[in-house]
């Protein structure tokens, strides 16, 4: 096992499909400088800079990888999707629905994605339920190295579109770029593990939809992603010691959902929090609340802790909106469990 | 100026008609309740797509708009397939799925969409691949003069004009945007507009097919080459049915009593409202909107007809004219009435 | 009380507010000729037709807002929306946020919605859960003439951004134009009490988030808004014979969601029933399950009826695969009661 | 030519400079860590502002993007309010909410926005309003070169042309966006581009604070009589702190050897990795990479600065100048210096 960074290990697996598949190939805003080592080993033909032109491009891409390409496409930050989402919504999306199940678009949309570092409202959203909304579209949040690369490739291997979305706590380019500047004086609640870690010699894909249980418990399960299974796993260790014993899943796929293995963790702990960076209404937080509904026949405690509003700019309020280990603590603290009693 | 063959002129006229005669059935289909939904067709636009089309070589994509039913015929498309894919039969084209908005066909790398404009991004798409891939091939972009002021379509002639793609945008304009006359809407003069995103801009008569399929002749040819670049085709048109079938500005004209008896009664209520704008504003509105009901029914003239016109142009071709109305004509009833009576079949079963 | 069609109620809703309210004006693609009458009674600077610019002009209405403005922009078809959805996400939805709660954006969005036509999955779309997720939106959908005008009052006197949406087998022009097209041999399932109906002599906002309750019943509660409604009603009626009495939620509001009526009803039948016209995942069926999650101690069975696909183009699979009486039916069938037991 | 009265010279001169010096102040609260997130300056910007919104009276309103710190400080918002607000205080214009790429001021008319062409739709949205009220009040756009490639801003150019607005749009062009070099992704010349939409528009050098308050002076009040119509001006500036504070490019000509070291290890791997492209392909990319850090040292040089141009203009008012700039930086350091001991005060208690 070698260890990488978070940005690393994505610009490794992207060497590896690009060096294996001549139908990869990158297009975006700025990718000249912010991909130069990808660009440096695979020239300009695979590394497009563009405009900022994000409805043309994303559209061109949609059509590239209905030609057989597999583009991936990177909007800078995924805030900037709104200027473009035409291209998803009624194009990408539909094409294989549209046209009876017989054209395929293999795109990969990549973004950088959430915050924690004081950008503001139109910098910091993550969307990631808004996205997974529209029938058609996948969507995959990384949580950690490993996964950051093994995902890039089942998102470039998949015959659809998927959204992939790194945040910028984790991929540490993005962080000195939106973040710290090249200061020195200014930290970051960036969790180690995510930002950090082994990872396998050759990226394999994972597949597409399976989630996984980072950590195994009996009372109560934390579903997560992103930055914010970290929250859970720091919880889960202080739960621990309030003799809570927590289980926590770390979805990578918003869409599509792991149904399983939410519904096996429920049926087991009845106990269950939603830790969704996404805004909290009519998006991921319930959807697995309908799942459970769903798919469980007896009564589970349930809870979330999401972004609830507009990101505030001061870094204080900043910081109480996002999911918060404190946030978290307190709503897993209020559930009742049987044993305490 | 190059000279068209005889043969040529047929061709074009028989994939003109071809074209017509099947959105003509469509009409009548439509028009018995068979086909859903909105239906916009191609008819007053066959010379463009069929000027165009004739450049087209195996490889090369094509993005269309709402009004695909042409272009997909004169691509290649089994119009058997195309006729139930309207009809929503699983046998159709997107066995069912798509209607005649959404007709895809990877083979041919054909696309629609209903959305206005965004055929241009999905040709900078093809027109992209294309060029990694090193082919000589092009994209055409078909879309009208109303999604010109569409960002999507403005942004994607800088795209193709900065990373010199091969993508021939054709504006099929018939200064009509459903019930907007698009001059009213439109800043400035569009060929200026396109030639400020540094692309090559050419004006012409698209009821003309021999005007097109020269203008394209020449213009497609030297995208494939060298340094490739984009190329930009205003090509003037008519719309006989309107925006779409059952257009209600046209309704006007074919059925007027109806129509009106419907409409005057809301209308003057409203200008004679004791509250509301000045009445001489009011008053001047309502002209403003009966002068653009008159003002419709320009495209029901025959006038700028791009078949008839070829006809009236080559009038030494007609007896060959003839001979292949005759057979087009009774290819497309067969064509329908095969296709009706295996539908009519399925549901009595 | 006078009687008028669905269409005519909005209509007359806006005679009203733009004859009380100079500030009031309308904006959009062909609104000389959609909106003549309104054009005709107050004159061309209040009734704005505009070239298909949607991102340009919904940008512009929300800057004409917080001049003082109260501009309804219409966007034709909210499946439009794509090509001009920042001017909502990043703008619209958070100035009021980014200006510390000192400006607000008293922005109408007009459009209409909904399938059951024959228009095919980019012109059907409803899109009030996707809409909904974005905080800082208000999202409003009548079923029936007398909230077609109330509702677009209260969209017009809100001080901040209200998505009101008419579904356009209610709106009869609309069905006309995109369906019938004048045409008298095709019918589609239009429900009577939604098309037309009685309202107010003088129209008079709702409260907004306020649902109604349509229909009471103790063993099963079904949530719906816009034409599903009408299916609900027309399943109670069926199901009364099967002896399960069914309550009937209308919920008009999207967002801000009236969640007591929810729970209220939900604590009662112990059985609910999301029918909803948007997508299943990450919506308004979601969020429902969320809130009865949250809110309410003792298991309810909870199912969904909605749009789980892009709409097809074909007739019949489009009836299937929109909310429909069969599935509500079918669903609501498989529960169980106690009664019966 | 109008004649500038040594009056307004001087007027200028103060407020382009207070808006040096406040960003200035920022840019070591900023280095400090006081402030958080991105952080774009308009050091380069501030003729182009002070020109334009010497003409501005009260009811006009200014939607400015990313650089919105000294249009807002020279509309008037109280420097205190915007410097406490770019610290996240409470007490700050938006009570902390904003941030400087999201401030907002009811009052003045005055937006911004950190989305890339939305000031273009924004100022429409404000000129309607100002048109629909019939007053003479005019709309400014304030926004970078890049963003004539996204699409709103496109459309809001012909949204103003064909409803005739009155709206000034200043493309404030330093020919970067973010690291890319915008000629190399712009198809054609952004005047023709503008032309072609219908709106007279103009090229001037936006370092020289006369030219643009000369240029300005003509084209606005046109704009608020009559027949109320758009104007475009492209005005050329430089950029000295890059494109926002600790911009990659710039410090790799600040601190070249730690830069460097941390690029160059993956960057010769990448080269020289036996899989890839061509290596000739591999060394052209990187040159050119190279070269455009290279290029982005120009940005450093003050020949550009609209400052230092006004003081080597005008070297005989040398003298109120100096005056000025003692008055000036004193203001901004007791402002600073206050700010900051407020805050720590309150972070003390
Ligand atoms: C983004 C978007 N806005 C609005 C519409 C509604 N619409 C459909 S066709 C049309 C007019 C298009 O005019 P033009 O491009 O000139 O094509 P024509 O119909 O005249 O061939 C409009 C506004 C749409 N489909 N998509
Ligand atoms: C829609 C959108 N796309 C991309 C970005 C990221 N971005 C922020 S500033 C910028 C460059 C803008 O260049 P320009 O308009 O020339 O302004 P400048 O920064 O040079 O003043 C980009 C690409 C964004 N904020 N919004
Ligand atoms: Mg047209
Ligand atoms: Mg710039």
């Amino acid at each position: 096992m070698r260890k990488m960074s978070f940005a690393d290990a994505i610009e490794s697996a992207l060497k590896q499909a690009m060096s294996e598949d001549p139908n990869v190939f990158l297009i975006g805003e700025d990718l000249h400088t912010f991909r130069v080592n990808l660009l440096a080993q695979f020239g300009k033909e695979r590394v497009q800079s563009t405009p900022i032109s994000e409805s043309a491009f994303l559209g061109a891409g949609v059509t590239a990888a209905m030609a057989g390409l597999r583009p991936v496409v990177e909007i800078m930050l995924i805030d900037f999707i709104g200027v473009a989402i035409d291209a998803l919504l009624n194009h990408a999306s539909k094409v294989y629905s549209f046209s009876g199940g017989k054209w395929n678009v293999p795109l990969v949309v990549r973004a950088s994605c959430g915050g924690g570092y004081g950008d503001g409202g139109q910098h910091e959203q993550t969307l990631w339920g808004w996205l997974a909304h529209i029938p058609g579209l996948n969507v995959v949040v990384p949580s950690n190295p490993a996964d950051a690369g093994q995902l890039m490739l089942s998102a470039i291997e998949a015959d659809h579109p998927v959204i992939y979305l790194e945040h910028k706590l984790l991929a540490d380019y993005w962080l000195d770029y939106m973040g710290t500047g090249g200061r020195e004086n200014v930290i970051f609640d960036v969790p180690d593990a995510g930002a950090e870690g082994e990872v396998p010699e050759r990226w394999e894909p994972l597949p597409i939809g399976q989630a996984i249980c980072l950590r195994q418990g009996t009372d109560l399960t934390l579903i997560s992603l992103g930055v914010s299974i970290h929250r859970c796993l720091e919880v889960a260790e202080i739960l621990a010691e309030e003799d809570v014993s927590t289980e926590v899943i770390d979805l990578r796929w918003v869409s599509p959902l792991d149904t399983s293995i939410i519904l096996n963790s429920a049926s087991k702990t009845k106990r269950v929090i939603v830790v969704d960076e996404d805004y909290l209404q009519f998006g991921l937080s319930g959807e697995i609340a309908a799942l459970l509904a769903e798919g469980i026949d007896s009564k589970c405690q349930f809870g979330r802790v999401c972004t609830e509003s507009t990101i505030p700019f001061n870094r204080n309020l900043e910081d109480k909106i996002l999911p918060n280990v404190d946030r978290i603590l307190k709503l897993a603290r209020g559930f009742t469990y049987e044993k305490r009693k | 100026m190059i000279l068209m063959r005889e043969n040529t002129i047929l061709e074009l006229y028989e994939t003109m008609l071809r074209s017509r005669c099947l959105e003509e059935a469509i009409t009548r289909l439509w028009e018995e309740g068979y086909i859903f939904g909105e239906m916009h067709l191609g008819i007053g636009e066959e010379a463009i797509i069929a000027g165009v089309l004739s450049h087209i070589i195996p490889g090369d994509a094509i993005a269309t708009d709402h009004r695909s039913t042409p272009p997909f015929l004169m691509r290649g498309v089994d119009p058997e397939v195309l006729l139930l894919e309207l009809l929503g039969h699983q046998k159709g084209l997107c066995l069912g799925m798509g209607g005649h908005m959404h007709l895809f066909n990877q083979e041919l790398l054909l696309t629609s969409s209903g959305i206005v404009g965004s055929s241009g991004p999905s040709a900078v798409g093809f027109a992209l691949a294309a060029k990694y891939r090193k082919t000589n091939n092009i994209a055409v972009a078909f879309f009208g003069e109303g999604a010109m002021n569409q960002g999507m379509l403005l942004e994607s002639l800088n795209l193709a004009a900065s990373m010199n793609l091969p993508v021939l945008f054709v504006c099929k304009d018939n200064n009509w945007a459903i019930t907007t006359q698009s001059n009213e809407v439109t800043g400035g003069v569009l060929l200026d507009r396109v030639r400020g995103f540094g692309i090559e801009a050419r004006e012409i008569d698209g009821s003309d097919v021999k005007a097109v399929w020269q203008a394209t002749k020449t213009a497609i040819p030297r995208m494939r080459g060298g340094k490739k670049s984009p190329y930009f085709i205003q090509a003037h048109c008519t719309h006989k049915e309107g925006h779409f079938l059952g257009d209600p500005l046209l309704r006007f004209h074919r059925a007027p009593k109806k129509e009106f008896g419907a409409v005057t009664g809301p209308l003057t209520k409203s200008v004679l409202h004791y509250k509301g704008g000045r009445i001489d504003k009011r008053i001047g509105s309502v002209a403003k909107v009966l002068s653009l009901i008159a003002k419709s029914r320009m495209q029901l003239s025959d006038s700028k007809d791009p078949i008839k016109r070829l006809e009236k142009d080559q009038k030494e071709l007609g007896k060959q004219f003839s001979q292949i109305q005759l057979a087009i004509q009774s290819e497309v009833d067969a064509l329908v009435t095969g296709v009706m009576n295996t539908l009519k079949q399925e549901v009595a079963q």
